[in-house]
Order: structure tokens, then C-alpha cells, then sequence
């Protein structure tokens, strides 16, 4: 049952790789198997927490699944531009057939993809998203709509005209591309509604980074009815909460999921949070770029259909899809 | 060399007191009363309470740091002693709990010993470079923390250790005595340990002795390397200690907790007025200056003050902290 | 077995150097027995592995007769052996009562008694006649004071065996007396001491026996009885001295510096002048002011009033540099604070005066090494610095090396003044001949020089003018027939400067 | 104190080279075979050149951290020079390009000098910190690197800069000059430039002595505060041009460059045997140095180690260099 994770709901982004273009739902259908085992690199920017290592499951997964070679490396931290393109430069050394790249930055990596590109080497964007138009798919949903997504949830639940609410918003550590987009999108979609933003706490994704944001925001905004941030904001908050006995008074929102996350809502302290199936998106990359070396046809740029987990449908979700199952431990290299 | 000028403006008494106590109680002041202004919320007992709690980590592992300063040396593994803590002691206590599901206190214990032995080993490692292989401590302890990181990110890859007993998070996370938290309790009997070891024992005399001029200190029957071990592991056992109430607070193993702590506590220290060529420190500096600095940060969140501004505002303060102190160093000189 | 101390082949290998070579010496108790050479001949290798503080390459120590071997000093204390180093035993950043209890610190209970340690220090340094709070911070003492730190950190009750290596080098006599009456208080208890210095004179006073040491060898041992100074002095360096002190021939040039009504951080109200082609000597006890003097007068301490004139310009609170471009140059009395780079090489060292001292610098921005080094030489032969020490750090130096490396710095920079301060401290016999002989040749080349010195023989015999400093201000002017050991000892303890 | 037993097992002859040359050499050595046992990919033309361009960033940014440390102080804001030159120098190329849409050059050049100017305030910051208010350099450079890194935030909003000449990208990022990498050349031009500072000089032989022993240096006519500022300055400049290399190849201004370069940097001095007590080191062995780190762990990425791995691995192998190193210093001490 593990790897009949297919047929899964996504949506195809037309014309590809417009920021704007229009979106169609589609059913994926991955490939049964690879013709040959291609050797496939991806690059991370780190894989210091749950949710890169969700994304990590879900290559390796797919890579095992369809007979691939895979080589995992990390950059070590958001900051580590530099390391990510030399990471990029050493994979192709290493011969990899195809490049999947979870982006530091946004503009920052599309000198290395037109160089590798133009060696014939096909690049995959997932999950972060680049400029860069030589790639050859992406397997993304943007953060923009992540943050888009959990500000609609505030937004539905408090319409214009219904009575004001503030919410603390923690978009994580300041000048990440993922973190701009999310706060962008989370600004966008309360726009108008009932829901008022205090300014943005920006901050590293540490525990006790967050928490310290957390409480210092309670101290000053005792009004405050939501808290809503990085997955990590959202763990961290759980306990403020408890000990400050707000529970019921004080609701939280993460704009991603990570396992900590979904024990939270499972126990009830989280409100809720967008799945953005990065395992899917993990298998997506893969599954394309070996469409991409066998010359088969395939999605240019589609993502797996986002939806909020909250308490209600918590327990009707498939945990393996958008969380690394219990115990997972990351895996750097698939050989076959 | 000292100008009579720069000093004269002071008003006699004032300035009295400024040199003999120093240039930290008046900034302290100095970021109460605009703090104050700013924000009504800032000097209220619950927020000098949460500030308090807030500053514990970062005073307790600059006590570490401030020995090992003292003794000529540089502890840039504290961090990662913390981390390594977290999730040894977590991952512990997990297991544990398993075995024996109604002895908490005693899956408690075990745990926490679990995580003081793994920090020791972090500091007998640096002892052993720094004393018996003269390896510069900058280096030392920089490799040092590299491969206990790793080994830290082994042990969990990057997911959260969860399920820790929840008596442990309660008491030593959130828990208070007599309406003071526990965190804070701790501290201060470290705090009371410390003062009593640096000023009043033969070994703090020998720290201060062997960081003053080595070569002196081995001409004066002190036995150099055995001091240096001492220092590196105390130190690497109050980070530890520190890791502890920080894994209790964010209620999970997280193998990135400490990540800035290492550059903050040398700060703390040096404003406090540590001298980085050994030899130099008071406790009680040590712990105002780890406490300004939790106090400023908390402060300017209470102030919305933009977290692009805060970097600025705290890189400032540190200079012109360490700049007074310089001054009253010359008025001390000129003999005034 | 009647000998405390006896040491049998001693010997010590250092890269390149034979330290010591089978070195067999011997000491009683209830004796002084000097250890006497020139530098680098051995002596402070020597009594450091008596010391517990270096360990021997080959050969034995015995001590009452049993064979020990010390790898650190605490095993020598434990055996009553305790040492005053040359180069100091002291941590700068604790106080002078902390260092002198450290390692055998009083205790109340589990905890230090600091009221204790203070009293305790306090009686100690005013039983050996020195003036020194013990509270004060080490760092801030003059080196002098330094020296008396040193020394009394030593004095211990289970005292067996005193090694006391150099221990006069910056003293004056007031201190030295006290030391010796104190030594001679120790020889009655019968505790032997080991003695090292350049300062010939003192071994009569106290010594029994004299071991010789050259390149490492002994040369023979002598009861202090039936020897003399010259023959001594014979037995070190090979050759004879006739007078070390050189008769420089006075010629009285223009006015190069006047300083008038100088008051300074510890110095009040100071005036006088320097001739060129004159050497101004200028004495005084430690904590007098000889250094602080001058340390204003070169702009190294702010001066609250009066004036300093170099050269007919005003250079009163100008900045250290521009007066020693301006051709005045100061020879600081600390070579380890203030005057070398231990890591560097003497010729390292030396460069720097010749290459960055700015005054140097003129030209082409590139530097000739060769033409540097071949400097570097001629400054090395001057100051009869041994070729091969010309390359090794100067931390691997013997003390009285060290300080004519310091004395070479002067050569690399084109001064018209030279202030000497302490300029032979630690400098054997042979060298400081040469040394003063330099002098006199910068004098009569018309330079104008200034000695300072706690070595009163010194300030006198080589100076044509003498000023006298007590408590910060100038108490006599002598020259001439003046220029009397007792005339001087009168203003030395001149007490017009403590009463107000 | 010497070991002959630890020393006397080497054969003599590679025990004098050892001696004379230090152990970089043979680390270096020993990467080469043990890589390229490895990993067939290693040693390659194309792969040795990509490691050299690697390796530009960190040689050069060493060589300028290395002129402070030899001055007796510590640079911790290299890395904030180099983002506030990123992100200062693209926003003034995109707006110069704005107004002379066809001087390309002239735009280069002069968002160049906007990079250069900035990065020179922080390192006449620095100085006069040191210089002349005898701030400990750890605390200034620490404290000016979180002022400028909140301000280049503020600048881009931590939003990358994009849109930068394509000229600037393609010749200053990836362009080739004889077959050679242009920031190869620039960086080999750095280097002979510096040895011939450090060497040839009595500006060089005046930070030396200001290392050595600043009270000697200041007795012996050296303007000590000047040659500090030089040092500061100096080497802002060179992480400035660091900077401009970096931001060419990432073909954006990035707020988040040189995130962890400070530590490596100075790592990289240290293990080529600068003292941090200053007075001591030589550029040859720092440009071994930094080249040695950025070699393996290009040889680790193509060995495919999992880059926890890598972690242990690096910092193991930085305090092996140093241990050796230290061996070395005492085979010296006994003569041999
Ligand atoms: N650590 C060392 N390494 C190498 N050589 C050394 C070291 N210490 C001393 N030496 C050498 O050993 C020899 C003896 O030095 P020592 O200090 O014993 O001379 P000394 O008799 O005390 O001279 P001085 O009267 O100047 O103090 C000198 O040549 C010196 O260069
Ligand atoms: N290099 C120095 N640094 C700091 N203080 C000094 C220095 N030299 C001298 N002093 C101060 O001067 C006092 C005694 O030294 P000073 O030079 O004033 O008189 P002196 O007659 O030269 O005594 P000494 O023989 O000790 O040099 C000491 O108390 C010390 O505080
Ligand atoms: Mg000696
Ligand atoms: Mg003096």
C-alpha cells in the first residue's frame, strides 16, 4: 500500500512556469518503472528538519520504487547559497543524469541551472521554485499559495463586518524566498477581511527562536486570537499556550505540515495547517525527471492539490503522503 | 594615553559609581526607561517574570563560556553541546519511558544523565586538544562542534525527538516554586555555585591564574593542563545543564537548539567585561550582561520594532557597551 | 652527606645549543654558593631543572644524598626547593597578595580567606623592606616592583633549599640590603641558597663559594676567601678587564632637550636640559620616578603642565611617534611588555626599526632584504650578539641576550637622544663593557644620551651629569667631584618630596 | 617537553619536508589519493578546475582575514561585507542600468564602486573600533556585522535584487579567460598582490610588528592605529570583492551570502598555521589553507558521503591539521 500513493489529485499550472498562469486539476499518474537506472542528484538547502525530511522520503521512495540511483546532498542552512551551487557543480561532476534542486534562492541558482542545463542535463525545481527558465519542469505549489491557503482559513472563519481579530505572524527567518512568498500570500488573502495583522516576527525556524517571538508577541498583544507561522512557530507556541492556560482562547496556525504539527491538531492544540503533500511533490520530481531522460511525455508544472488539515479531517488524511512516516531516517543515496 | 577630557564631563558622583561598577547597570537602566515608554506592556511583573525565564539560557551557558574565557580559552561548542543534550537525553528518556512506564522520575534521571554524558564528552574532547595537544581552542572546539553536530543530526535526522514524560516538560519547562519559574530557581543556585567557585576556591584562583599567563602559572606549581580540562568540561556540563531545560521547554529533542548561542554568549561575556585574553571576569557582570541582552531583545518585540531593526539597534549596543567600558578602563589608568 | 644539593653530570640539549654540559655542582647548607658567567653560559638552565621547571637531557640530581627527578615545580616545593626565576613566576592580571599565596592559599574552612592572604602578604613584603600594596594589580607594578613580588613569593616556612636566579638585576641598594639581611637570616637557619647575577660587587657580601660556568662547562668552583673579583672576571670571559667603565670624553655641545616645570602622573614639577655629546645619568630608588620622567617627556603619559622643548620645537603632548621621528628614542626598561616580539627572531626584531620605523621608510615602497639583513648584522656585531643566535626567537634567548637584542633596537632607528632605561639589566660583565663602549662612542659622536639606572655604580661612572629623582621630583643635579656615592645617597632618601 | 618516540617512526627524509613545509601538503596528499579512489569523477580536468573556482571565495576572503589576524585582531563581519556588497552593488547596477541602458560597462563599474564604498564603511568601522577605542575585535566586528546585515535587510526587504547585466554574470560568474575561470585569475592576482604586501613591504612588516607586540611596535615609530585601520579596511575590501564574484555568480544581490564564511575563514588561517595571538603567518600556506577545505568537501560530495558524514568528517579532520601541526612546532623546538 506504501507506493500506491497514485492516482493523487494535483493541479497543472498553464502556460508552465508563469507565476500567474491558469490552474487545471489533474490526476498524476507516475511511470511503473525507469528503462534504465539513471543516475538522479538532488540538492537540498538542509535537511535539519521534518519537513525536507519528508521531501527526502519522498524522492528516495520514488527512486526505489521506479529502479533509480539517487544522491542526496544538503547546502546545511538557507544561508548557504554558495554551497548549494558548488553542491549543484559537484553532482553534475559526479555524473548525474538529471538534477532535482529544492532552491535557496529564488534568482540566485539560474547562472548554475543554465550551465547544467546546457550540458543536456535536465533540471527539476521542487518545492521552492526558481526564475529560471531553462529548467525542465517543476514539481511545486508555491508558498505564495501555502500562505494564501492559511490566510483564506482566517479569512473565511472572519469575514468583513464580522468583529475584529488579531493574529501574530511569524513568516520565519527574514530574507528567505519561501518565507517572503508565505507572507505575501497570507497578507494578501486577509486583505479585506476581519483579520488584523500585527507586524510581521521574523525569525530563525529554532524552537527557541520562535518561542521567545511567541511569548514576547503575547506580552505585548494580549489581545491577540490567533497565532499563525512556520510549522516550527506553531510547536513551539503549543506549550506557551498551555502554560499561560489560554488554551481555547489563544488558536494556532502553521502554513506548512510537519509531524510535530500534525500531532497537534491530532491532540487538538493546532488549529490547522495546509498539507502541501512535499512527499508527493518529492515523488513528482523524480517521476518527471526520469519522463524527462526517457523522452516520455509529462506535466511541465504541477503540484499536488493543496487542502487544510484541521480537526475534522484529520483522521480521513493518508499520514504517508504528506508527512515521512514515524521513524524515517534521512537516506543521502539510493544505488541500485 | 587616557584623556582627562573625555572623563571630566561627568558629574563627580555618577561617575564615581560608573567606574567602579561599570557601564552595564546604566544601559540596563538606560533600556528599562525607554522600554517603559515604549511600551506600557514592558515593565509589567509578568513580562519581567517571562523575561527572567527568556534569559536564563543564555546567562547560564555565558557562566560556561566566561571559565573558559577566563582560562585563556574559546568555547564555540556550546551550541552544539546543547543540541547533542537535547536529543541524547530525549531520545533517552523515550526509551526508557518504554521500559519502565511508571518510574517517570526515574526514566527522568536517566535521561538527563544520558545528556550530561554526552556533553561531557564534548568538553573532554576540547580539554584533551586544548591541554594536552596545545590545538588553538578557536579550532578546537569549531571541529568539535562540526562533529558533534553531526553526530547529534545522526542520531535524529533533523525530526524532533517527541514524547518526552510530561512531567518533565511541566516541571523543568514550565513549572514553577512558590511562583517562581523552576528554570529561574535552577539558574540562580548556578549562578550562587559559580560565584562561590570563581572567588572563594583555590581552583577559580588557578583559572583565573592559568588564562593570566600560563607559563607563570606552571612556574607557580599549578597544574595547567589539568585546570584547562576542569574549565572546557564545566563548561561543556552547564551547556548541557542548559540543554536540558531547553528540551523540557520546547517539550521535544531538537537537534538544532543553540544554534547562535556559542557568538551571543561570548558577546555576554565580553560586555560584561570578560577580557578574551584570559585572565579577566566577575560572575556578576556575566550575568547582567547576558540578562541586557535577553531584556533588549524582549523589549524591542514588545516595542514592534522591526526584526531588520533589532539586528541594527543590537549590533550598535554592543559597540558602544564595550566602548564605555573602554573608557572607564582609562579613567581607572588616569587613577580617578 | 653532609651536602643538600649535588648534581652529577648535569647536562641539557637544546636544538642546535649545548645548554649545559655535564655540569657536576654542589651546595651546602647554610651556604651561598654564586653561580657566575657570561649570558647564555647556562645558569638559569641550570638552576631551572633544580627547579623542578626543565628536565635534564642526561645526569643526576641529589638532594640530601637521594636521587630525585622533578617533572614539574610543585614536586621540587614539595621537597623544599623553591625559586626565584629570572624571567618571573608572576601572573600580571592577579593581585601581588594572590600571587604570592598561589598554589598554598590560606583557607577558612572549604573556602580562600582573602582578609588573611592580604595580612599575611603585607607582613611578608614589609619584613623584606618592601613598599608594595598587596592588593595592587601585578600588571600595573613597575618591572622593579615586579622583582620584590617575586622574591617574596618564594620565602616559604618549610624553606630548605633557595634558588634565587638574577634577583637584584632592577633593585636598588635599599632593596638590597634588605634582601641580603634577609638571606643572611636564612644562611643562619640552614637553608642554601643559589645565586645567580652579573653585579660582582654583591659576592662578598654574602657568598661563600663561586662556580663559574662558560658555554655550559664548569669552569672550577672557588671559596669566595681566596678570589678576587679580577680573577673571577678572568675565569668567565678568558681575558682580563683592567676598567668597564670607559672614560668618554665630555664634549659640551648645544642644548638638544629642555624640559622645564614637568608635571606629570607621579612626577612634580621637573627641569633640566641635555647636551649633545653629553650622557645625563639619572638615579633614584625604585618607584622614584626615573621611569615615569621619561615616560612623559616621550609622550607615553599625558603631561599636565609645563613644557618639553626637543630640538628648539615645542614637543609637549605630542604623539610618541612624531617625537621619535623627530630623533628621540626610548629604551624601554620592560623587553617582554614593551620591548621585544618573544616569537620573532633578534633579526626580526631588529628589522623593524629599520624598516618601519617610519623613519626609514622614505623611497621606494618596496624593501631590499638583503641590504636589511647585512643592517641587521652590523647592529648584531655591535651589541656582540652571537651569530647563532641572530635566527632563533628571542624567547630561546638567556635573559642578558634578550636585552641586547633590545639594545640593537636603538641602532635601527637615526636618533639624536637616546634614553636608556635600565639598559644593562641582566648583562654580563664582557657585554656591558661593550655596551657602555657603545655609549660612548653615540656620546662622542655628539648624539646626546640619558641612563637610567638602579645600578648606582653604573649611573655614576658613566655619566658626565647625574640627576638624583625622590618621590617624583629632582632632588639634586650632581656633577663633577659631587658625583659621590654618599652625596647621592643623601638625596636619595632627600624627604623634602613626602612632605607636602 | 619534545616526544622523540611520536617523531622518530617517520622516515627522515619525509620528516624534514614535513618540517619545512608544514602538513597541509600532505592532507593534501592524501585528499588527492584517497578521493581519488573514491570516486573516478575526482580527478579529472574538469573536475580540479571546478574545485579551483570553488575555492576562490574562501581563498580570497582568508587572505583578508588573515592580514587581521596577523594584526593581532579576528574579523567576524567578512561575511556581512560580502552580502552588504551584494546586495548594494546589484541594487545600483539595476538602477544605473535604468539610466544608461548601453554604458553595460560603466553600470559594472560603478555598482561595483557602491559595493566597494559600502564594504569600506564597514571595515573603517571595525578600525576605528579597534584602532582607536580598543574594542575587543570580536565584540566590534560581531557587533558591526549584525548592524550592516540588519541593514542590508532593510535594502532588499530581504528580497533578492535581480535583473543584473548580463555582461557582469557571464564574464565576472562564469566567464573564461584562456581556458582559465576569470575569478581564478582574479583570485591568483589577489594572491601574488598580498604576498608581495605581506613580504615586500614595510607596511607588512609593520602589521607584523603591531601583531608581534603592539607596545613594542609603538615605541618603535609604528603608527599602530593606522596599520590596524589598514588591516580592517584591507580586508573588507577583499571580502567586498569576494562579494562582487559571488553576486556575479549567483546573478542576484543576495541579503544572505556568506552566511557561515567568518568561521571557515578564519578556520581556514588557523589550520595553515596563523597564530590568533598574532604577529604570525604566511599567505602561501593560507591559500593551501582555504583550497584544502573547499577540495574535500568537493571529494566528499562526489564520494556521495551523507552530508551528516561530511560534518564529522570536516571537523575531524580540522583538528587532525592542527594536531599535526603542533607535532611539527615541537619536532622544530627539539631541533630535528
Ligand atoms: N627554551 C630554549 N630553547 C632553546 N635554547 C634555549 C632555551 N632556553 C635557553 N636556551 C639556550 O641555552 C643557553 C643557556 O641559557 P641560559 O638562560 O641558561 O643562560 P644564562 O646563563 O641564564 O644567561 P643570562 O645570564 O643571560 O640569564 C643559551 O644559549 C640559550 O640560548
Ligand atoms: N611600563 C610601565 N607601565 C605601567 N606603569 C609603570 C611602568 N613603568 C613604571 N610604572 C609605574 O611607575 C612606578 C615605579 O616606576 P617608575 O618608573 O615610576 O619609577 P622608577 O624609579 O623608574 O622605578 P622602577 O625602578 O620600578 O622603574 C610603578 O608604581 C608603576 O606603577
Ligand atoms: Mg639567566
Ligand atoms: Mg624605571
Amino acid at each position: 500500500a506504501q507506493d500506491a500513493w497514485f492516482p493523487y489529485p494535483a493541479e497543472e499550472v498553464t502556460p508552465a512556469f508563469s507565476t500567474d498562469g491558469s490552474v487545471a486539476e489533474v490526476t498524476y499518474e507516475p511511470l511503473a518503472a525507469a528503462e534504465k537506472p539513471w543516475n538522479i542528484c538532488v540538492s537540498f538547502p538542509h535537511m535539519k528538519d521534518a519537513y525536507w525530511l519528508g521531501v527526502d522520503y519522498g524522492v528516495v521512495a520514488e527512486a526505489e520504487r521506479l529502479g533509480v540511483n539517487l544522491n542526496v546532498v544538503e547546502a546545511g542552512g538557507y544561508t548557504e547559497l554558495n554551497t548549494q551551487i558548488s553542491q549543484i557543480e559537484d553532482c553534475v561532476a559526479s555524473g548525474a543524469d538529471a538534477v532535482i534542486v529544492g532552491a535557496i534562492s529564488y534568482d540566485g541558482l539560474n547562472n548554475v541551472i543554465g550551465e547544467v542545463a546546457g550540458q543536456g542535463i535536465p533540471v527539476i525545481d521542487v518545492i521552492n521554485g526558481v526564475s529560471s527558465s531553462e529548467i525542465a519542469a517543476k514539481s511545486l505549489v508555491s508558498f505564495h499559495t501555502m500562505g494564501f491557503e492559511t490566510g483564506k482559513y482566517l479569512a473565511e472563519k472572519h469575514p468583513a463586518g464580522s468583529d475584529p481579530v488579531t493574529v501574530g505572524w511569524f513568516p520565519g527567518p527574514a530574507g528567505a524566498g519561501w518565507v517572503e512568498a508565505a507572507n505575501t500570500g497570507f497578507l494578501a488573502a486577509v486583505e479585506g477581511s476581519a483579520v488584523t495583522v500585527l507586524e510581521p516576527r521574523y525569525g530563525d525556524t529554532g524552537k527557541e527562536a520562535q518561542l521567545k517571538l511567541v511569548e514576547d508577541v503575547l506580552q505585548a498583544n494580549p489581545e491577540i486570537k490567533y497565532i499563525a507561522g512556520t510549522a516550527v512557530t506553531a510547536e513551539a507556541a503549543q506549550g506557551v499556550i498551555r502554560e499561560r492556560g489560554l488554551k481555547g482562547e489563544v488558536d494556532i496556525l502553521a502554513f506548512y505540515m510537519t509531524p510535530g504539527v500534525y500531532t497537534g491538531i491530532q491532540r487538538g492544540f493546532i488549529t490547522g495547517a495546509p498539507a502541501d503533500s512535499m512527499v508527493i511533490q518529492g515523488r513528482i520530481a523524480v517521476d518527471q525527471a526520469v519522463r524527462v531522460l526517457e523522452g516520455k511525455e509529462y506535466f511541465k508544472h504541477v503540484g499536488p492539490k493543496i487542502f487544510v488539515v484541521d480537526q475534522d479531517n484529520v483522521k480521513d488524511v493518508a499520514r504517508e503522503n504528506i508527512l515521512p512516516p514515524e521513524g524515517f531516517s534521512p537516506v543521502f543515496s539510493v544505488k541500485k | 594615553m587616557t584623556s582627562a577630557a573625555a572623563t571630566s564631563s561627568f558629574p563627580g558622583l555618577i561617575r564615581k559609581i560608573f567606574v567602579r561598577v561599570g557601564v552595564l547597570p546604566f544601559f540596563l537602566l538606560g533600556a528599562l526607561v525607554v522600554f517603559t515608554l515604549l511600551s506600557p506592556k514592558f515593565l509589567t511583573g509578568q513580562n519581567l517574570v517571562n523575561v527572567m525565564r527568556q534569559s536564563v539560557y543564555l546567562v547560564l551557558v555565558s557562566l560556561g563560556q566566561m571559565l573558559v574565557l577566563i582560562s585563556g580559552g574559546f568555547d564555540l561548542s556550546v551550541g552544539t553541546a546543547i543540541a547533542l543534550t537535547s536529543v541524547v537525553s530525549a531520545t533517552a528518556m523515550v526509551f526508557l519511558a518504554g521500559i519502565f512506564p511508571d518510574a517517570i522520575w526515574l526514566v527522568i534521571l536517566l535521561g538527563a544523565f544520558a545528556g550530561f554524558a554526552a556533553a561531557a564528552c564534548v568538553g573532554l574532547l576540547n580539554g584533551i586538544g586544548v591541554a594536552y595537544f596545545d590545538v588553538s581552542p578557536f579550532i578546537m572546539t569549531l571541529g568539535v562542534s562540526s562533529l558533534a553536530g553531526g553526530a547529534a543530526l545522526f542520531l535524529t535526522g533533523g525530526v524532533p525527538v517527541s514524547g518526552l514524560p510530561f512531567a518533565f516538560a511541566d516541571i523543568f519547562g514550565f513549572g514553577r516554586l512558590w511562583g517562581v519559574p523552576v528554570p529561574v530557581i535552577v539558574a540562580v543556585i548556578c549562578i550562587a555555585a559559580m560565584w562561590i567557585f570563581m572567588s572563594r576556591t583555590a581552583l577559580g584562583t588557578q583559572v583565573y591564574a592559568v588564562g593570566g599567563n600560563i607559563k607563570a602559572a606552571h612556574l607557580s606549581a599549578i597544574n595547567t593542563k589539568r585546570t584547562l580540562m576542569m574549565a572546557y568540561v564545566i563548561c561543556a556540563l552547564i551547556a548541557s545543564l542548559t540543554g536540558l531545560l531547553l528540551t523540557a521547554r520546547v517539550e521535544s529533542g531538537e537537534a538544532n537548539l543553540g544554534g547562535t548561542i556559542a557568538l551571543e554568549s561570548i558577546a555576554a561575556c565580553v560586555i560584561a567585561g570578560v577580557s578574551l585574553r584570559g585572565g579577566i571576569g566577575r560572575v556578576e557582570n556575566v550575568v547582567l550582561g547576558g540578562f541586557f541582552i535577553v531584556l533588549v531583545q524582549n523589549g524591542m518585540n514588545l516595542a514592534q520594532i522591526s526584526s531588520y531593526m533589532q539586528m541594527v539597534l543590537l549590533g550598535a549596543l554592543l559597540i558602544l557597551a564595550v566602548i564605555f567600558d573602554q573608557l572607564r578602563y582609562r579613567m581607572i589608568m588616569s587613577g580617578s | 652527606m653532609s651536602k643538600l644539593i649535588e648534581t652529577r653530570g648535569l647536562t641539557k640539549q637544546y636544538p642546535g645549543v649545548l645548554a649545559l654540559d655535564h655540569v657536576d655542582f654542589d651546595l651546602e647548607p647554610g651556604e651561598v654558593h654564586v653561580l657566575f658567567g657570561e649570558n647564555g653560559a647556562g645558569k638559569s638552565t641550570l638552576i631551572s631543572m633544580l627547579a623542578g621547571a626543565n628536565t635534564p637531557s642526561e645526569g643526576t640530581i641529589h638532594l640530601d644524598g637521594e636521587k630525585v627527578a622533578f617533572d614539574s615545580v610543585g614536586q621540587a616545593q614539595a621537597k623544599g626547593i623553591y625559586t626565584v626565576f629570572q624571567e618571573f613566576s608572576l601572573i600580571p592580571t592577579l593581585t601581588v597578595a594572590q600571587n604570592i599565596f598561589l598554589g598554598w592559599e590560606l583557607r577558612r574552612g572549604p573556602f580562600l580567606d582573602h582578609r588573611a592572604m592580604r595580612k599575611r602578604a603585607r607582613g611578608m613584603l614589609e619584613e623584606l623592606g618592601f613598599d608594595i600594596d598587596p592588593s595592587a594589580i601585578v600588571a600595573h607594578l613597575s618591572r622593579a616592583q615586579q622583582q620584590m613580588v617575586e622574591i617574596t613569593k618564594a620565602f616559604h616556612g618549610d624553606l630548605k633549599v633557595l634558588i634565587l636566579d638574577e634577583p637584584t638585576a632592577s633593585l636598588t641598594d635599599r632593596e638590597v640590603d634588605h634582601l641580603f639581611d634577609f638571606v643572611a637570616s636564612l644562611k643562619a637557619r640552614g637553608v642554601g641558597i643559589v645565586y645567580i647575577s652579573h653585579r660582582i660587587q654583591e659576592f662578598a657580601r654574602i657568598a661563600e663559594r663561586v662556580t663559574v660556568l662558560r658555554d655550559g662547562a664548569v669552569i672550577g668552583t672557588v671559596a669566595m676567601s681566596d678570589t678576587n673579583d679580577d680573577a673571577l672576571i678572568e675565569m668567565m670571559t678568558g681575558r682580563s678587564f683592567d676598567q668597564i667603565y670607559p672614560a668618554i670624553a665630555r664634549t659640551e655641545g648645544e642644548e638638544i632637550l629642555k624640559v622645564s616645570g614637568l608635571t606629570a602622573p607621579g612626577i612634580k614639577a621637573a627641569s633640566f636640559n641635555v647636551r649633545r655629546g653629553e650622557v645625563l645619568g639619572v638615579a633614584g630608588l625604585v618607584g622614584s620616578g626615573k621611569s615615569r620622567l621619561f615616560r612623559a617627556v616621550m609622550g607615553l603619559t599625558p603631561v599636565l603642565s609645563g613644557t618639553v622643548s626637543f630640538q628648539g620645537t615645542d614637543i609637549t603632548g605630542s604623539a610618541t611617534r612624531d617625537i621619535i621621528m623627530g630623533g628621540m628614542y626610548y629604551l624601554s626598561p620592560d623587553r617582554k611588555a614593551e620591548g621585544l616580539d618573544l616569537a620573532k627572531t633578534a633579526r626580526d626584531n631588529l628589522s623593524v626599526n629599520i624598516v618601519a620605523g617610519a623613519r626609514n621608510t622614505g623611497g621606494s615602497p618596496f624593501i631590499r632584504w638583503r641590504g636589511v639583513n647585512t643592517r641587521t648584522d652590523e647592529i648584531s656585531d655591535h651589541v656582540e650578539l652571537h651569530p647563532g643566535y641572530r635566527n632563533k626567537p628571542v624567547s630561546q634567548l638567556s635573559g642578558g641576550n634578550q636585552q641586547k637584542v633590545l639594545f640593537g633596537k636603538c641602532f635601527g632607528q637615526e636618533a639624536d637622544l637616546i634614553i636608556f632605561d635600565e639598559p644593562t639589566v641582566g648583562v654580563d660583565m664582557g657585554t656591558r663593557a661593550a655596551l657602555y663602549l657603545l655609549i660612548k662612542q653615540l656620546a662622542e659622536a655628539g648624539k646626546a644620551i640619558v641612563v637610567i639606572s638602579s645600578d648606582l655604580p653604573e649611573a655614576m661612572n658613566i655619566s658626565h651629569r647625574l640627576l638624583v629623582l625622590a618621590h617624583g621630583r629632582i632632588s639634586a643635579e650632581l656633577s663633577g667631584d659631587d658625583m659621590t656615592e654618599d652625596q647621592v645617597l643623601k638625596y636619595f632618601f632627600d624627604e623634602t618630596g613626602a612632605t607636602q
